[in-house]
């Protein structure tokens, strides 16, 4: 694997993340300029070299300069004195820059915007285009959020939680940085929670982790994997694993769908060296499956047409792999399986379970609590699942100011939850 | 015997998981000769070896059984006594995930407490990464030392040291390169924010390093916040991980019309039995139930068998999900829950300074 | 109602609170004696005329004084200082004030007791005995609470949580204070929760509050209920009432069992006034049930044998009791419908929602969300009920001292759900 | 219409809480020749008048419906705006329920707020409580006021002041006793420590007296436990409050039986089309799936028959809870969840002081 994980290098993907909470990714190509829409666009060689994690702010002509995070004002370390010795006081008594500090350590999280903006602010639109186009400095973005705060009528009057939801909002919409991160599988989880939260089945970071770990995920293993996420899944195994180990990819349609592993920069043979799928027809009826191909002789190869030898060295590759993986499957003793699907588990694990071997686990992901629990009274006679238990993980990120540290007010409420229990071999002639 | 890679047949001299209940897994050296003692039966170590790891055992005497299994590093930390020094698999799964931890990683942990965390960080780092681990507490320190290497955690290295006083730099062992050099940063100690000065140190100096540190109380949040800050960390966030285990149970179905039958049997029973102490009645009730009444017979009381109807085991202690009765799927949260472990402080630190 | 809500009175029942976190039911006879088992005894004269909430130390003879709290050392103020300045640092330097006032205030909620005393304890059971038997102090308590630290061998090498732990069991088994409080709905819950869980169905104190304002429970209503936790239920509306309205008790029996109605000290012309009880047969079977008892003349009363006329007055009594009931059933309208059981509610729901008035609250209880759920799809057709959904609430208790705030490590799993939605009334030529 | 009994008819003057969908519930006061605009219909409040409460109500045009709801303290505080000064039912219900407030209770709250609590609070003392609230913020003390009014909340009594640097003391209405009094306290200000030495002049001197103090800021809770220490308060205990709500839904069942049927349906049609479009084949694949492949009819791919088999919808839009297929009851969490309201500082204070 020539990628690089910590240092931001051209013709690699990168997750761009925006002051709006916005995720973005792109493809680093050395000479390219990539748009920021609104926020701006910026030159990718003015990037590179430096660490994944950076943070940056646009200035004129796709320029950009590093900062040390998304939120202004911290640079010259005014800001963490402010937020050290904030209090919540009555109303009204909020400085401006402690709002702005407010911001800067949270540019995650927040999602409790209001819109109480636009009825009471005194800028025009014009007003704020001039002052967009102004100038080339680098402090657009804070200059225009102190006009507004100057030209708005009833700023003081409103309350601190008013008040820090118009600032954020103003924020983000002006600020022009962005922060550059290596797209681990906690970012494209990320991104796909923010763009198409169904794909990933409601799966939320904290669950993912919990998955890996309890599936023992670790360089050389030999793992079963449904992975219904588009490969998300797949892809956070195979950064753990990094490059040792074989995942085989059971999956219900022609081909399986590991479409994330687009951003993955991982070369196509790493993959193919990895992953080995298999539909469940193959894995279910695998010796109607197998592929019993003729094989030919040098002299026969030869003797073809050559759009028949390509073929045939095509449908030859296709037998070797696919009776492989089967055979792979019939050889059993997997050290692990993991399912992050819809499939109906009750029905699925029977056939699954010969296959894993001993003291291995077995972690079943769902979006509902109700079908591991259908899953898990389905395993109450069977002995070959030992200890198995519904589990919830749920984080819950604070506000992380102090002098106002407190919980989010607001959090999505997704998650997921995992049946994990170990694979065990039953002995018939045993009583309790 | 490996935290790095499963094997299949137990051997003599492996580390075993005894899983006795739920509540119970017993970590076993298997020695020759020795014998495991249950409540639960007796296990003669060396019946063990040659088995399949995951194999049920049968007890010595006729009763009782166990299952023999691997150790993970998940199993061991439920196999450890309950301790508070522990970080669960919730906590540490998510601190792993979020920081990024994977093959290859160099991790700086302190204190090692009871090396529950060591081992998952050891496994998930695999042989080309590196755990810097340091304890204060000389018991503890020579412990966990004694058990790292009986765990043949190769990829790691402790430390003997207080931290916050005397910094993080050690003479590096051959094999974990020149220096600490650490990636991902765990502190796991009373007052981080005396640690957290001496990390420039020992991070890495090209790459974006991760912490996390972990407090109970939030006053040593506040601290640990003000420590970071001035110490040129950026992107702070506390969290908390809430981790519920739930067991899948069976609720029987009261139906409502099983209600009616069974206060109409008990009616007709009383007014039989009026019926037969009195020969002549005073004063009459009307009363017209012939249509609907159930027969009242005494296998109708303890079962239901579609003609009569559900008493609910009134009186009767019935198993749960026995098949005479209808029931629901019902999940029940654990007795107790862990509503809190600790707070997790996350940071970031990169390795130029801006201007 | 005659009986005190705000100071201890004779003659009604009290709970007392232990520092074991034990709870006690007793009822206070003037002039008698209370044991609280291996905390002594009190005389009940001794308390009276105190206000509920007040705590007390045992003195010898069975003589007590009031004491601020459960908790020893807080009295001379000097404990709130210690709390404030004291700090998490390094092991070992926690002072054993610090400890005291660490107990002091978590009176409650502490469960994390584990056995790390006995095996490194220098005093003698013998020696605890003399130092209980060795004076008519009210500190007996504290000072063996000291003694012990002193003779405890390894006590400083211990770390910050066991010492904490090892300190509050010692406390809890030798300091000899209770706290008397009224037996509000919340107490007597507790009491349930404590000695009998199942028998409440794991109702919390917090989701009783949500289903008695889900319920718009007030003085003058008319409620019907199902309450299947021997009256705690019933208590609580009756409580909130104050002795105006209705509660008409649907039950399974021959006879309802509110036994838990022992502890309210209400009246039972009180209890006949409000509480009407009605079994399941005769609100399915309304006119069956009704009794249609025949009206004997004066005469014909006198013309009856002492015995008969008795037995014709009970059975009057009876079949007036029984037909109000029935006929408040059949007029319907009620305010609201509350149910705490364990009866499958789809199957009762249709045949009480034509007694629930328009407008009103339908609030059901279970233990299980899965039957609330199966209870809300049975509804999903049913347009009577509006917008019901499944409500959870649970309170998570914090370690209360300034400079170690934190949730407590753990707290008891149960609390239940609670479906709410609003009886309304369908037109059938509207279409959406 | 009154928030301490329940009627049954509309009638001119009435607040009507207007249920549009569950997120957008509307307080009108029942007005000859008003009309209420929403966009899922018109509906005149002259024929509102003399409906029940509770009934629907078709739109004017013939298309939309709303209900029609008598209004309670929970629904009241459902149809207000969202606000964060709003304190939930979860919330508001466990304070009540902790503190005892019964009717006749005495309560003290300061601020008002939304004054979405003075309703709770307003209901649940009855005629025989006292309600006592004040606010500092001159325009919204005017208009809860003239809420409180409006409602017929004639138990309540509102103050314009900023008890912090004023107290709590007040000449009390004739129908409200000789003194405040009040045995509950409830305190959403921003800096609670500054108003608690205030309330010895107004409490109850003959009995205990319970407080709340709801605070967002966890710095806010520890000033204000230093405070109700200092002021002589006693069994001090901070809780948080995670009220959830859940919604009733299906989940498709999808066996792993139809998805091996499909796959071969697929096969089928693939090898159909290869013999098709070829007539002589070079290279043969051994395949036997005669006795179990499926009829490949059109109607098979968007029903369940029984027959055939669960192409799961794939292409095609299911309904979610089709009868065609087979399905699971599931609950989801809401999408946003209130994940936290306040803090909540419970304490007592005592009559007597002891020595």
């Amino acid at each position: 694997m020539v990628k690089s994980k910590t240092i931001i290098t051209a013709n690699q993907h990168a997750l761009i993340r925006l002051p709006s909470e916005g995720l973005k990714i792109v493809e680093l190509r050395s000479g390219g300029t990539i748009s920021l829409g609104k926020f701006g666009s910026f030159d990718v060689d003015a990037i590179l070299g430096y660490a994944f994690g950076q943070s940056f702010e646009i200035l004129d002509r796709s320029n950009v300069k590093p900062v040390k995070s998304l939120a202004p004002g911290l640079e010259d370390g005014e800001g963490a004195e402010e937020v050290a010795e904030a209090e919540p006081e009555t109303e009204g008594e909020l400085s401006k820059a402690d709002l702005t500090s407010f911001f800067s350590t949270n540019a995650e999280n927040n999602q409790q915007i209001i819109d109480i903006g636009s009825k009471v602010q005194s800028l025009t639109n014009q007003e704020i285009d001039e002052l967009k186009k102004s100038g080339a400095s680098s402090n657009i973005g804070q200059q225009i959020i102190e006009k507004i705060i100057a030209g708005h009528g009833g700023f003081d009057k409103k309350t601190i939680f008013s008040q820090q939801k118009y600032l954020r909002r103003k924020q983000q919409k002006f600020l022009r940085r962005f922060t550059v991160e290596y797209i681990g599988s906690s970012q494209l989880l990320q991104y796909y929670i923010e763009k198409d939260l169904p794909r990933v089945l409601d799966l939320s970071e904290e669950t993912l982790g919990l998955i890996l770990n309890y599936g023992n995920v670790r360089p050389g293993g030999k793992y079963l994997l449904v992975d219904e996420t588009g490969g998300v899944i797949l892809y956070a195994m195979m950064e753990r694993m990094n490059g040792e180990g074989t995942i085989v990819l059971a999956h219900e349609n022609e081909h399986p769908n590991h479409i994330a592993l687009r951003y993955s920069d991982y070369p196509e043979e790493l993959i193919n060296q990895m992953v080995k799928p298999i539909n469940w027809l193959q894995f279910l009826e695998p010796e109607n499956e197998k592929i019993d191909l003729e094989i030919l002789s040098q002299e026969e190869i030869d003797a073809l047409k050559p759009t028949k030898q390509v073929q045939y060295e095509k449908r030859l590759k296709r037998s070797q792999d696919i009776n492989s993986v089967i055979d792979m499957v019939q050889a059993g003793n997997f050290d692990g399986f993991i399912s992050v699907s819809t499939l109906h588990l009750p029905s699925l694990l029977p056939e699954v379970l010969p296959a894993i071997g001993g003291s291995r686990p077995i972690v079943l992901y769902s979006q509902f609590k109700e079908l591991l629990l259908e899953t898990q009274h389905s395993l109450s006679n069977d002995k070959r699942v030992l200890a198995p238990s519904i589990f919830e993980t749920r984080v819950r990120p604070y506000q992380t100011i102090i002098g106002r540290l407190h919980p989010m007010m607001t959090m999505r409420g997704f998650g997921g939850y995992v049946l994990w229990g170990t694979r065990v071999l039953p002995q018939e002639n045993i009583t309790a | 015997m490996s935290f790095f890679k499963f094997k299949d047949y137990i051997e003599e001299g492996d580390l075993v998981l005894a899983f006795i209940s739920r509540g119970t897994i017993k970590p076993i050296t298997v020695t020759k000769g020795a014998l495991l003692n249950t409540r639960y039966g007796h296990y003669e170590h060396d019946k063990m070896i040659g088995l399949k790891y995951g194999e049920q055992m049968g007890g010595e005497k006729g009763y009782g059984f166990i299952h023999l299994l691997h150790p993970t590093p998940e199993m061991w930390t439920l196999s450890l006594p309950h301790r508070t020094q522990i970080v669960y698999t919730p906590d540490s799964s998510y601190i792993m995930q979020r920081l990024g931890v994977t093959s290859g990683s160099r991790i700086i942990e302190a204190g090692t407490g009871s090396a529950s965390f060591s081992h998952s960080f050891a496994r998930a780092i695999g042989l080309d990464g590196r755990l810097f681990t340091y304890e204060f507490h000389e018991p503890r320190y020579l412990e966990a030392k004694k058990e790292l290497e009986g765990h043949g955690l190769v990829n790691t290295h402790i430390t003997h040291r207080d931290v916050c006083n005397d910094g993080f730099e050690i003479e590096v062992p051959a094999n974990f390169g020149t220096e600490v050099n650490g990636d991902v940063v765990f502190l796991d100690l009373p007052s981080p924010w005396t640690a957290i000065p001496h990390l420039p140190k020992v991070i890495s100096k090209v790459r974006q390093v991760g912490i996390c540190c972990f407090s109970p109380c939030i006053e040593q949040v506040a601290k640990t916040v003000e420590a970071l800050q001035q110490n040129g960390w950026t992107n702070i966030e506390m969290v908390e991980v809430a981790g519920r285990r739930w067991e899948a149970r069976k609720d029987m179905v009261r139906d409502i019309k099983d209600v009616v039958k069974r206060l109409k049997d008990i009616q007709s029973r009383k007014n039989q039995g009026i019926e037969n102490r009195r020969h002549a009645k005073v004063i009459g009730e009307k009363r017209d139930h012939s249509e609907v009444l159930p027969e009242p017979s005494e296998s109708s009381k303890v079962q239901n068998t579609g003609k009569g109807f559900n008493p609910f085991g009134k009186g009767i202690r019935i198993r749960e999900g026995d098949e005479q009765f209808q029931w629901r799927n019902v999940t029940k949260i654990e007795t107790e829950v862990k509503s809190h472990t600790s707070y997790l402080t996350f940071a970031y630190m990169l390795p130029e300074r801006v201007e």
